[in-house]
């Protein structure tokens, strides 16, 4: 097999894989910069991208996890609004007695520069787009489920429920709960296609459309990290707490994020690994491991049958 | 809302939405704006991104202070003594906007000898009637005012104007010119409403305000200093403020107390300035303009009163004010007949003035629902409303329903107040059996707003108009379709009747031009009827200066006039924002009064009419062209010069001088102190809710004395401080909305991708209140009052601070959103069903803000063990009705003349 | 006084105190996490795929250790690991689309030829391998073309070792961190465990004296994987808990025993017993079987828990000084746009 | 399909002919993805509507096709909302297609135990009757002290905030020709 197209997974290029295949066909790189220093919680964008995308309704459950009740992102959720009360000051050495803070952030898919889910994925069903942003066909996906433990941030998930559970104008489907007999899951995976329907429309994703304080900006990438930096500037002047950028920088474990945020603390406080990696960068180590076991093991079997020497 | 009209001169926000990014500082109080308003929100931080402070006081720290620079954490139902501590420091320390408060408010006029203040009166103003438990309103009057003729009359015009009819300006201000008889510019009488003030809020000290709400005195001083730092001529500070206020015994006086701050630091007219009410409904300030409210007609104009108006002449006389724009009373109201009956009114038969209905002093909803459970109202229409969950009391509200005769209810799935007679607690508990309840109930299907054409007005003041989309479906049809074909049956009924009964009735003008198959009535017929025209040449009016009071123009709303300007429809206009020339953005839709946005906008300009500061620059006198000119359509007589003095019998608007931005108010000044118009005192007065753990630290006057009570058995009160039982309900409770749902739920429980945000009812407790009575975070807990006992899930959150009180007591708050009822997807108990139906006795609100409960672990009982287990816990507490009656203060000094 | 109902637990929610000091984790370690929830997503995969990643192995060793024992003339044990390693690779596909959540579309697997997917290559290696040890085996039983037959078993030979060992990489391809850790030595783990099943599955069908190099695989297999999996644990260090608790930790302990047991069994008792032969072999082919779900299961576990993922990323960040975040004094700060 | 096409349309063989060696962009897009059009792209009609919810009024567009609602989103030209919408707002299309809308009217006689039908006409020729009825037997003149009253105490309606002003118009007016006061709406909550 021919190393060298894997090589360039390692390099922390910036430049995501298969995206200049297009040619020129292919648009600038689009993304989200989530600032979440004017999120208000609001979940707009949760509700934005079900109305958009006709994701069916993701259960009913009450968590007491402050007020967030969708809990994580998975098949019928790709926007998630995360809820962490602080006994923290919202500003540096802040004079508060019981200083107390809400942080919230909409969590949404990276669109890696480099994509586990997008390797991994064994029948093509997961391409990477024109703008850049990453995609599960819907036509294609089989369910095989590799995705769902090579994605570093848990994003994707497998729909064990119908589609078409409780989407739209459907008074005789009953409400999220264990499959009825003979109803039949969906079986493929989803997640954020960063709207590419509507992307190739011209149009702005719709949580990003939405999103009433636009702490959801969506553009070029390269914009948006320029506002990203000037905003971080303006919130370390103003003395923000823990302020900080993740996923920006191209030089991280997966060559940078396609939707980025500022976060006001650590990223596993909001549920999110503090350093991901691209499980595929070491991928054309494993192969040449793999081939030596399998050398190995060729050898090793003649050699013991040999052992015995031959049968007359 | 009468806080807002008798202090300025109109019931709605004096500023809007968009003018907010303009504000210096922001102070957010009364209303959850980020998690209830979240896209008008955007304002807000854009002011902050700009640099702006927002302060947010509040009894929660919700979504709203977590984007606040600072959050101060208050009791519920202590805002007076927060305000009225702001007033007193921002006057003991001169940091008022001397030249605004002199000539632009009523500081200097002096008072009648004969007032006396609450200081003085132990907790009441002078005027007050033990028997009838109200006030007359005689000695709070300007010094020197002529009182309207004779003692009967006296009365007649003196109580004219009240609840919403004052929340459009003190009608009948009783001036006979445009200035108050007396006055000290100095400001140095003692007796001037200015020193008044002094006195009134002497006690109001950083410590009092700390003791009484519970925050730190450093918290209140940062507040007071941040927002009189950012006021004045080159900076603006705007208030914030919704239902959080008016939802109190005192809520008019709550804004009231923001308004007088508010004039003290020059905020009002001006950009960044003013006082955002916020809304909670897509046209509430709508229904209020052009009113369903029992107590006044389109416009303002006040409903004819049992007592008061014997004829016509009576009622223009009580209403119309000699100077101001209420001067043209008589046109208002004469158009409006035209606009109702047509031909069928003339001068001749005074416009059938005689065979209008009647009011009382109080036919509010509650009211109504005494008057249901007495088995006094018979038929009853709910329209797009859910009672049964969202109103006070749920179980006065749902067995009320249930003694009715006939009931009608209208909406796009089945609420509660349909299906209360199969599937409400009062089955459950077998209070209610559906085989025992006699009232025939019809559930219309209606049609949603994408269904149909039509305006809304928002919050502020904007008519917009929106568009049907698509054919309602199968049976569901508009309310213009019902009421339209609702009124055509009932007149075809009546077509042949004699009775004088039927007259009126039948004089309606009720030709609209319907379309579609359906029939359904043409919206834009009925606007152009609200805009009015000229009877004669049929040309549609560009504005209320228009009318006549003879009969020979026609407009369904006064205030409304010039929205339909040259037979276009004035609120469909939708130019974008980008290709307007300034954030203004007036070619947008049409804002009452005469599309104007920041309304009393002449104060953004100085006495000569120059900007106060460039910075701050809005409505100015052009000189050249001698007329008013700026960003707004000026608020305003366009060419009247701002040193314009009136002559002397000068009438209406003339006798307003060029110096006075208040055009609706009598004097054309805003009012400090507010001589007329309110029930319960002219100056904003702390009083402890209703239901208190605590005493009022102020007088022995414990509560608001004018609040409004009932005698149902069905709404029993809590003991409050020094009684006994009030350890039984020790706790405050405050109920509120969530971002993801709407008021009662039926427009929100109703859809998946909301329920699944807030799946279930929870309550909010602080982890030492969790641990004091052993709640634990996503167990349950039972909340009890004397009404009722409802089950939540229990979030335990620092976001519930306990508050620190005078004497060292701490106060635990108990949050409790009230969006679930038992129908739609989700389903809960409601928490109004743990409220009372005392009102605030200027617009009967309830006070759902602030009252008190008690909590423990568990779930509620089931069945007939509820009510049970919610009698045994009123029986401990001595309750009111199991016991001897609460003697409250006031009823004490009935017997003791004051 | 009436009684209260009993405090009901929540839907599946531990009663905690307050909603934020519900972050200790299953791990039972004290750390930062959201709500204690995974980071990452448990695979969604089902029995299937451990049972294929031992039919696989066996296909792939039983392919070759047919064709050694054809040319050291152990004709019975090559056809028997010919018939073995056929079976295999027959029920093999078959298990893989009953897992998938579409399987009418199992044939996208084959729409591309991505090296950056194993799944996507060892279902080509399969298509090969399954392809060729059957006609070959087909062949034998009808003793036709045997030019065909040979060379069809000359493939499967080749395609053999990467379909037992591929699985390996298939697993630790993924961000699970006890799989993606041992990447260096899952491999090595599955062919050895491959070996040890085709030689234990050969000795099912022969007679002692015809199992010989059979037994010898088996018995060789077992050791070598014993030693591997010692190797892996102790460089996984704390993510390599999981094999000590759980299912997973059940499963290892058991795959230990049986196989040892198996193989002690073949050694002792092999060369003469023929029923000690078999049992032998179903012991180790029970022991490899559990072995496999034992790598399954950890995986699982070690997803669940958000520490493993956060732990060795955080002290990746302190000892390598690799992140994902970029803190203020990093950046340029541009002029303040006033405070 | 002749296998000719077959081929050419095989991602495999793409992959080399499209310099995407990894298959990882353009030679494994499919037909369908490569020919989607957003839904807002193919609405017959789009409608500049306003929000049903809060006061805050947020400009919608209304996305039309074949008779029913494809999506509500914001629209961008409002001055207020600049296009934005709260999950509310955002949800308004879910509420006009909600599970449990009701398009039929409902009727419960009295003492009742479950829903019957009726048709709109009966029902508003029963409604009509109901107030004329009511209003004849409670009907006052005056009150006990003699004063005038012209109305019925027996009759109240109740609605209007989230009404449109034109409805709320024909409400007062009507209810004020037949006498009945009693009118409220949720402004007074």
């Amino acid at each position: 097999m021919n190393p060298g197209p894997l090589t360039d997974l390692m390099e922390p290029t910036g430049v995501p894989a298969g995206w200049e295949a297009y040619g020129d066909e292919r648009k600038p790189r689009m993304g989200f910069f989530t600032d979440t220093s004017v999120c208000i919680g609001c979940k707009a964008c949760e509700v934005a991208c079900k109305e958009w995308n006709l994701i069916p309704e993701d259960g009913r459950v009450w968590t007491g996890e402050s007020y967030d009740n969708t809990s994580q992102l998975g098949a019928n959720s790709w926007r998630h609004v995360a809820f962490v009360e602080q006994r923290k000051p919202l500003y540096e050495g802040a004079s508060d007695e019981n200083p107390l803070r809400w942080l919230m952030s909409s969590d949404v898919c990276k669109h890696c520069t480099h994509a586990a889910c997008l390797d991994v994925c064994p029948t093509g069903s997961l391409f990477r787009t024109e703008f850049g942003t990453v995609v599960v066909q819907e036509d294609i996906c089989n369910g095989c489920g590799y995705c769902v433990p090579a994605c570093p941030f848990g994003v994707l998930d497998q729909r064990k429920i119908p589609s078409t559970l409780n989407v739209g104008h459907k008074p005789d489907l009953p409400p999220i709960g264990p499959l009825e007999r003979g109803e039949k899951k969906d079986g493929r995976v989803w997640k954020c296609t960063l709207c590419y329907d509507r992307l190739k429309g011209g149009h702005e994703p719709a949580c990003a459309k939405a999103c009433p304080t636009k702490s959801i900006q969506f553009g070029p990438l390269d914009e948006l990290r320029e506002r990203a930096d000037a905003r971080l500037g303006k919130l370390a002047a103003e003395g923000w707490n823990a302020a900080q950028l993740y996923g920006r920088d191209p030089d991280d474990g997966v060559g940078g994020f396609g939707a980025f945020f500022l976060l006001l603390d650590d990223p596993e406080v909001y549920g999110l690994p503090p350093d991901p990696v691209v499980t595929t960068r070491d991928l054309p180590e494993m192969w040449t491991n793999m081939l030596a076991a399998a050398g190995a093991l060729l050898g090793g079997i003649t050699v013991l049958t040999l052992l015995g020497g031959r049968r007359k | 809302m009468p806080s807002l009209g008798t202090s300025f001169g109109r019931g709605g926000a004096t500023t809007f939405q968009q003018d907010l990014q303009n504000a210096d500082c922001i102070v957010i109080m009364g209303s959850n704006m980020a998690e209830n308003h979240p896209v008008g929100f955007q304002w807000v931080m854009e002011a902050r991104e700009r640099g702006a402070k927002v302060l947010h006081v509040d009894p929660r720290f919700t979504r709203t202070s977590a984007m606040a620079t600072k959050h101060v954490g208050i009791r519920a139902g202590s805002d007076i003594a927060f305000l009225g501590g702001i007033v007193n420091y921002v006057l003991q320390n001169d940091l008022y906007f001397r030249e605004y408060v002199e000539h632009y408010t009523n500081a200097p006029v002096i008072i009648r000898e004969e007032f006396a203040d609450t200081e003085e009166l132990d907790g009441l103003f002078s005027g007050w009637d033990p028997e009838q438990g109200e006030y007359d309103v005689q000695t709070w009057m300007y010094e020197g005012m002529e009182v309207h003729g004779s003692a009967g009359q006296r009365e007649e015009g003196f109580n004219a104007t009240k609840g919403e009819q004052s929340g459009h300006g003190g009608h009948g201000g009783g001036l006979q010119h445009g200035e108050p008889p007396a006055e000290d510019k100095t400001m140095q009488h003692p007796r001037c409403v200015f020193q008044l003030l002094k006195r009134h809020y002497q006690r109001y000290t950083p410590e009092f305000v700390a003791e009484t709400c519970g925050c730190t005195v450093e918290e209140f001083v940062q507040v007071a200093e941040t927002l009189a730092a950012n006021s004045g001529r080159d900076r603006t500070s705007a208030f914030v403020y919704a239902v959080g206020w008016t939802q109190h015994t005192v809520g008019v006086q709550m804004i009231r107390c923001a308004a007088v701050v508010q004039q003290l630091l020059g905020n009002i007219g001006r950009p960044g300035g003013g006082i955002m009410a916020l809304r909670g409904h897509a046209s509430i300030q709508g229904s209020t303009d052009i009113p369903t409210l029992y107590n006044i007609l389109p416009g303002y104009l006040p409903m004819p009163h049992t007592e008061t108006y014997g004829d016509l002449e009576h009622y223009m006389q009580a209403n119309t004010s000699p100077t101001g724009w209420w001067g043209h009373f008589r046109a208002y109201f004469v158009s409006l007949m035209k606009a109702y009956f047509g031909e069928n009114a003339s001068d001749e038969n005074d416009w059938l003035f005689e065979s209008l209905p009647r009011i009382d002093d109080d036919n509010s909803v509650y009211f109504t629902v005494e008057q249901m459970l007495k088995g006094k109202v018979k038929g009853y229409i709910i329209a797009g409303e859910n009672p049964a969950v969202g109103h006070a009391n749920g179980k006065a509200q749902r067995l009320g329903l249930s003694r009715l005769e006939w009931l009608v209810v209208r909406d796009v799935v089945e609420i509660e107040s349909a299906a209360f007679w199969y599937d409400s607690p009062e089955v459950e508990s077998g209070e209610l059996k559906p085989e025992e309840c006699a009232t025939e109930i019809f559930f219309l299907p209606a049609a949603s707003h994408t269904e149909k054409d039509g305006s809304f007005t928002n919050t502020q003041r904007l008519l917009q108009w929106h568009w049907q989309a698509v054919e309602p479906k199968e049976d569901c049809r508009s309310e213009l379709w019902f009421y339209f074909h609702l009124g055509r049956l009932i007149k075809q009924k009546l077509e042949d009747s004699e009775d004088e009964r039927d007259k009126l009735v039948k004089a309606l003008r009720w030709e609209y031009p319907t379309h579609s198959g359906i029939l359904e009535p043409s919206a834009e017929a009925v606007l152009q009827e609200v805009n009015g025209w000229e009877i004669e040449s049929g040309k549609f009016l560009s504005g209320y200066p228009e009318l006549k009071d003879d009969g020979s123009t026609l407009c369904g709303c006064w205030i409304y006039c010039g929205c339909f300007e040259d037979g276009i429809n004035q609120t469909a206009r939708k130019k974008p924002h980008w290709e307007q020339d300034s954030y203004v953005a007036n070619q947008w839709a049409w804002a009452w009064p005469s599309n104007r946005h920041i309304i009393y906008n002449r104060a953004s300009a100085d006495p000569d009419g120059k900007p106060w500061s460039e910075r701050k620059r809005y409505v100015w006198w052009d000189g050249e062209q001698g007329k008013w000119t700026g960003l707004d359509t000026p608020d305003f007589e366009e060419t009247k010069e701002p040193h314009y003095v009136p002559p002397d019998g000068a009438a209406a608007e003339d006798a307003i001088a060029g110096g006075h931005p208040f055009i609706m108010q009598a004097d054309g000044r805003s009012w400090l102190y507010v001589p007329q118009g309110l029930e319960d005192g002219p100056l904003p007065t702390h009083y402890e809710p209703h239901e208190s753990p605590f005493d009022n630290p102020l007088y022995s006057q414990r509560a608001n004395p004018r609040r409004q009570q009932n005698d149902l058995a069905e709404d029993p009160y809590n003991p409050v401080d020094g009684e006994p039982g009030t350890d039984v309900y020790p706790y405050v409770v405050t109920t509120y909305r969530l971002t993801e749902h709407h008021t009662a739920g039926g427009m929100t429980r109703s859809v998946n991708y909301l329920s699944e945000l807030q799946p279930a009812m929870f309550c909010e407790v602080h982890p030492d209140l969790a641990a004091e009575v052993g709640l634990e975070n996503g167990g349950w807990a039972t909340i009890y009052t004397s009404r009722s006992a409802i089950e939540a899930r229990v979030l335990v959150t620092d976001r519930m601070r306990p508050l620190r009180m005078k004497d060292g007591r701490t106060v635990h708050q108990v949050g409790l959103p009230y969006h679930w009822g038992k129908r739609g997807l989700v389903t809960g108990d409601s928490a109004n069903d743990l409220a009372h139906m005392v009102l605030d006795p200027n617009v009967h609100i309830q006070e759902v803000k602030a009252f008190t409960c008690g909590i423990r672990p568990g779930r509620r009982p089931r069945g007939a063990d509820l009510p049970r287990f919610v009698a045994e816990l009123r029986e401990r507490a001595h309750s009111r009705r199991e016991q001897d009656p609460r003697v409250e203060p006031e009823e004490v000094r009935k017997t003791t003349p004051s | 006084m009436t009684e209260i109902h009993p405090l009901s637990e929540p839907d599946g929610k531990p009663p905690g105190t307050t909603s934020w000091d519900r972050s200790i984790t299953e791990a039972g370690t004290e750390m930062r996490s959201y709500y204690g929830r995974p980071v990452i997503k448990e695979p969604v995969w089902t029995w299937e795929i451990p049972a294929y990643f031992f039919t696989g192995g066996l296909a792939g060793a039983s392919a070759v250790l047919s064709t050694a024992a054809k040319l050291t003339g152990h004709e019975k044990l090559s056809r028997t690991s010919l018939y073995v390693g056929a079976a295999a690779d027959i029920v093999s596909p078959a298990l893989l689309v009953s897992d998938l959540g579409r399987p009418e579309r199992f044939h996208h697997m084959l729409r591309v030829v991505k090296v950056t997917s194993p799944m996507n290559i060892g279902s080509w290696v399969l298509l090969v391998s399954g392809g060729a040890s059957s006609t070959a085996a087909l062949l034998e039983l009808l003793g036709w073309l045997k030019p065909v037959k040979l060379a069809a078993e000359a493939v499967s030979t080749l395609a053999g070792p990467p379909l037992a060992t591929y699985t390996g990489v298939l697993v630790a391809d993924t961000a699970v961190p006890v799989w993606h850790d041992a990447r260096k030595e899952l491999p090595w783990i599955f062919g050895a465990s491959a070996a040890a099943s085709a030689g234990a599955a050969a000795c099912l069908f022969l007679r002692p004296r015809e199992a010989g190099p059979a037994r010898r695989l088996a018995i060789a297999g077992v050791l070598a994987e014993g030693a591997l999996m010692q190797a892996m644990e102790l460089r996984l260090g704390t993510v390599g808990d999981v094999y000590h608790k759980g299912t997973a930790g059940k499963l290892s302990w058991a795959a230990k025993g049986l196989s040892t047991a198996g193989a002690a069994l073949l050694l002792k008792r092999g060369r003469r017993s023929r029923a000690a032969t078999a049992v032998g072999g179903a012991l180790v082919c029970a022991g490899e079987l559990c072995l496999r779900w034992a790598v399954f299961k950890a995986g699982f576990q070690s997803a669940r828990d958000p520490s493993y993922v956060v732990e060795s990323q955080r002290r990746r960040v302190e000892e390598q000084g690799t992140k994902a975040t970029t803190r203020p004094e990093q950046r340029p700060a541009p002029p303040s746009h006033g405070a | 399909m002749p296998l000719a096409k077959l081929l050419e349309s095989w991602p495999a063989l793409r992959q080399l002919r499209e310099g995407d060696p990894l298959g990882l962009g353009k030679a494994v897009q499919s037909p369908r993805s490569q020919s989607l059009v957003p839904r807002i792209d193919e609405a017959e009609h789009v409608v500049q509507s306003v929000c049903p919810y809060c006061a805050v009024g947020c400009g919608q567009l209304v996305y039309v096709k074949d008779g029913e609602i494809t999506q509500i989103e914001g629209d961008p030209a409002s001055p207020i909302s600049r296009g934005r919408l709260c999950p509310k707002g955002q949800a308004s299309k879910s509420y006009a297609q909600s599970p449990i809308r009701e398009y039929k009217v409902k009727y419960r006689r009295p003492y009742g135990t479950e829903w019957e039908e009726l048709s709109l006409e009966d029902a508003m020729e029963m409604i009509a009757e109901r107030i004329v009825k009511t209003r004849a037997e409670t009907w006052e003149w005056e009150t006990e002290d003699g004063n005038p009253a012209n109305r019925t105490m027996a009759i109240g309606n109740l609605g209007g905030a989230t009404l449109d002003n034109e409805e709320n118009y024909l409400i007062k007016k009507l209810m004020t020709g037949l006498g009945i006061v009693q009118v409220e709406n949720q402004a007074r909550i």
